[in-house]
């Protein structure tokens, strides 16, 4: 529908969201500001992200992009998460103006969980 | 709709379907072999319009045990609402510029009041109990002598709760001042007869009762004293207090609508009542859920619930293909918490986690117990994502 | 209607009937079968609603070369009449408060202006020439430093006469005021090109054009300073311009109906040209008729005709079953000969005895060759009983 | 119709005027008021008027109330047109009110046409 808020994208990765859940480590990023509370933890080995889960509270943006942000990184060196800017996620999940504040939470997040993850490997070498 | 058979539709607060037979009288007097005359002219054709008009203005009236006389057509309850609350406090002024109102109406009640702020009336703003009812006592207390207007809703659309209008209408009378209430939500649904109650002024609309979008009345009171000032000025139908050519087809749809509602009354009670108890009775162990407003207070076409660690969009949108509302529709846009459910005393958390159920005619035990594994399973996934909860 | 094979209607001009696909698509956003949402809502349903809504304002901004997003829905002309002229004056007040209109405008223009004026608004009113049109000259010679809006109608009701409308838009502008026009008789009968044609505001109403009875519209010129202070205060629909549950149907009405006077527009033309041809022809031999403004500056669906020595409302009922108007259908009540007529400097008698007579697609030349029986034997038996022509 | 302006019998004598005509004679009472012109001529016979006829330029109305004034007089004695009262007329032909000005008018001629009646036979006998 043209007047859908959401995108199908948003609704794909809502309806979903595979990376929902927590690792139960030590590796978890919790932040909470513009009403949102996000919390994201990693479990990297080897410089790789391996496994990464979110929980959400927030609207259907907010869960689509934590979910998106979560698929996006397993796999990838978790050095790039210091690096990241959500930018492009609010354009490929088509993120209303006024929600931008929302997705710069998670931005604050995955950067906030890179930094655990860079300490914590620091630590190990 | 197009996939209609996907949808749920709990939203009858928002807007009802229009029942056929409304339907088929108003389809009467459009197309070329109706009777789509002005009625406005003079001539035959003119003359049964305003016959097919009269017809509808006595069904109206009979619902609500009034005079035809006493009813104007306007565009539905919005503009009633700004008709009799801007229409008499214009008209009145030099009695007083003191109004009063509450915190629970619907915008089209509350910015009219705020539009008289800003010419300088006076406006008290009343805030319910906990239990969504008004003091009585906290309304006598804020009548003054310059008092000229108060407004109160009859049924309130985010929750449903049904104010004490006789006994505000007593009080109004006692002072001396006009009662305006909002019966957008309870014309043809809760018992009105206007000869006994002592109220005023009464906005009403179509398209919650089964008519069509479009079309509401105002009751003017005949009595000494209550009058309103026009909004719209031209032809003079309806005695220059709202002009514009009588929309015949949507009259008699109102006026069929009105008809129906009085023969359905009760029935249509019971099978909410129904309703809403086996919704609530499938629900109400969920924890941290709870009602808006008291249910026994509420008129049982609506069941507002709000739900602690959930939030309201992702609720929403987790509940389709069930078709319900945060907050009232008309501000369902806005991503505020509702104004209502926090002037009950409601967190902004809470009050965005609210979804009202709304049944109607149609509604099937199938729909609620359809709603009920939605919900259920809607917020137990939510929780299951939740920072809180899931932790 | 019942008994309609009796009446001859010839009173498109008051309103006409729905067309069949107008009144189809309009059934499917109707019943529990239908899309009955409120647009308001958020929900599948509701956006279902406004996909209906936006499908049909492209349609109106279609057929007037406009964008959907310069439309405002209202209940009428007479709304948008007012909404545009109240809501500019008020809004652009600290301009300058003159105003310009014309004598022979709608009671739903004439009546806002006098409004105004008891708000110390000083208004200008100038005279139609005996032709029926405007002298832009005397246009120009009443515009002023402090006149802030002109109004000046597109179709005269009661007469047909076509004002220059370009033209009078091009003065406004170089004084740098606004220009509305009550398009209500001329929308889908008559090219009208907002993207070119220099005019700020334009009132439409569906019931003249084969669309619904009880909406209309109002276009807003997407300009700096082209603005209206609301009338209405409410939920926040159409930014907030018009609060009110947006009535779908009778959108999609309005819609469809623009869509299909789109397409048949110079078809439409044709015929009601040779329909006046018909009639005109029938008639103008008997002896003291005359054309009430110039037959070619009229728009051919109405034909407005006076007659010496019949007294109207006596000729009215002595055409039966004829449904036809003396003067404008929303003045037919009151027995004022048309201020119309009389600012065209008829006297009072004739002014009395007008006949307008409408044609509408529905109009048959067999309709017009009855007419022609009915009216020449009205007249002729009227004149009969006369005591001038008798004797 | 209920919301007929004209009740059955203003229709009924508005759309057989049997009495609409001129004598031609001298017996003549000729009203103009209230934008009503009515002219009212009377042929008697030994005292009883024998025949009666108007011509008017008036509303529906006006015209009914003539052509029945006209009906009612023809066979009494010319004397009565002097007491004519239009109040019983005004009732059984339901005019309403801002209309009965109009008929007032009619009121005024028949009792002119008493008044010619009567002088002429004065001056017969
Ligand atoms: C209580 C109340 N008042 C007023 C309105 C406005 O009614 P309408 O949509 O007919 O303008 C509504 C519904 O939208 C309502 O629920
Ligand atoms: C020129 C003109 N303006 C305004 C109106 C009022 O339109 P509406 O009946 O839609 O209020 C009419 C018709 O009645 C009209 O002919």
């Amino acid at each position: 529908m043209s007047n859908d808020p959401y995108s199908a994208r948003v609704r794909e990765l809502f309806d979903a969201p595979a990376h929902a859940g927590c690792l139960g480590g030590e590796l978890c990023a919790k932040v909470e500001d513009q009403g949102v509370r996000i919390c994201l933890c990693a479990e990297p080995e080897g410089g790789e992200i391996r496994r990464m889960r979110f929980l959400a509270w927030g609207c259907p943006h907010v869960i689509a992009a934590a979910e998106a942000v979560c698929a996006y990184y397993e796999g990838r060196s978790s050095a790039e998460l210091l690096d990241f800017s959500a930018l492009d996620l609010m354009q490929s999940l088509s993120v209303p103006v006024e929600k931008t504040g929302r997705i710069l939470v998670i931005e604050d997040a995955v950067r906030t969980l890179g930094g655990i993850v860079r300490d914590a490997s620091n630590l190990d070498n | 709709m197009t996939e209609r058979a996907n949808l749920v539709y709990l939203d009858y607060a928002a807007s009802t379907p229009v029942d056929p037979w409304v339907a088929e009288a108003m389809a009467a007097l459009m197309t070329a072999d109706g009777n789509y005359a002005n009625p406005s002219s003079t001539h035959i054709a003119g003359r049964r319009s305003v016959e097919h008009i009269e017809h509808a203005t006595g069904q109206l009236a009979g619902l609500l045990n009034t005079a035809p006389e006493c009813l104007i057509w306007t565009s539905g309850a919005t503009e009633s609402d700004n008709l009799a609350i801007l229409g008499a406090a214009h008209y009145r002024q030099d009695r007083g510029r003191h109004l009063v109102t509450m915190r629970t109406e619907h915008k089209a009640v509350t910015d009219p009041f705020k539009a008289l702020q800003k010419q300088s009336f006076d406006v008290t703003w009343l805030d319910p109990e906990a239990d969504g009812l008004l003091d009585l006592a906290k309304l006598k207390a804020a009548l003054r002598s310059d008092t000229q207007l108060v407004s109160i809703m009859h049924v309130n659309n985010e929750t449903g709760i049904i104010q004490d209008i006789r006994r505000i209408g007593e009080l109004c009378r006692e002072h001396g001042c006009l009662l305006h209430v909002d019966a957008a939500q309870s014309v043809g649904k809760l018992p009105i007869d206007l000869a006994t109650l002592p109220l005023d002024l009464m906005s009403m609309t179509a398209h919650k009762v089964y008519g069509p979008k479009g079309i509401g009345a105002l009751y003017i009171a005949p009595r000494p004293g209550v009058h309103v000032e026009p909004l719209l000025f031209g032809g003079g139908q309806q005695r220059k207090l709202r002009p514009g050519t009588l929309p015949a087809q949507q009259i008699v749809g109102f006026g069929a609508a009105a008809a129906i509602a009085q023969s359905r009354m009760s029935d249509d009670f019971r099978h909410l009542s129904a309703m809403r108890e086996r919704l609530w009775s499938g629900i109400r162990d969920i924890p941290g859920i709870s009602t808006n407003g008291a249910i026994e207070s509420a008129f049982p076409g609506i069941l507002n619930v709000s739900i602690e660690d959930i939030e309201g969009e992702s609720l929403l949108l987790a509940l389709e293909p069930l078709c319900v509302a945060t907050g009232s529709a008309c501000n369902s846009k806005t991503q505020e918490p509702s104004y209502v459910l926090r002037a009950l005393g409601r967190s902004d958390e809470l009050a965005q986690s609210a979804i009202r159920f709304s049944f109607g005619r149609p509604t099937r035990p199938q729909d609620i117990d359809l709603a009920i594994d939605l919900y259920r399973n809607a917020v137990a996934r939510l929780r299951g994502m939740s920072p809180e909860r899931a932790a």
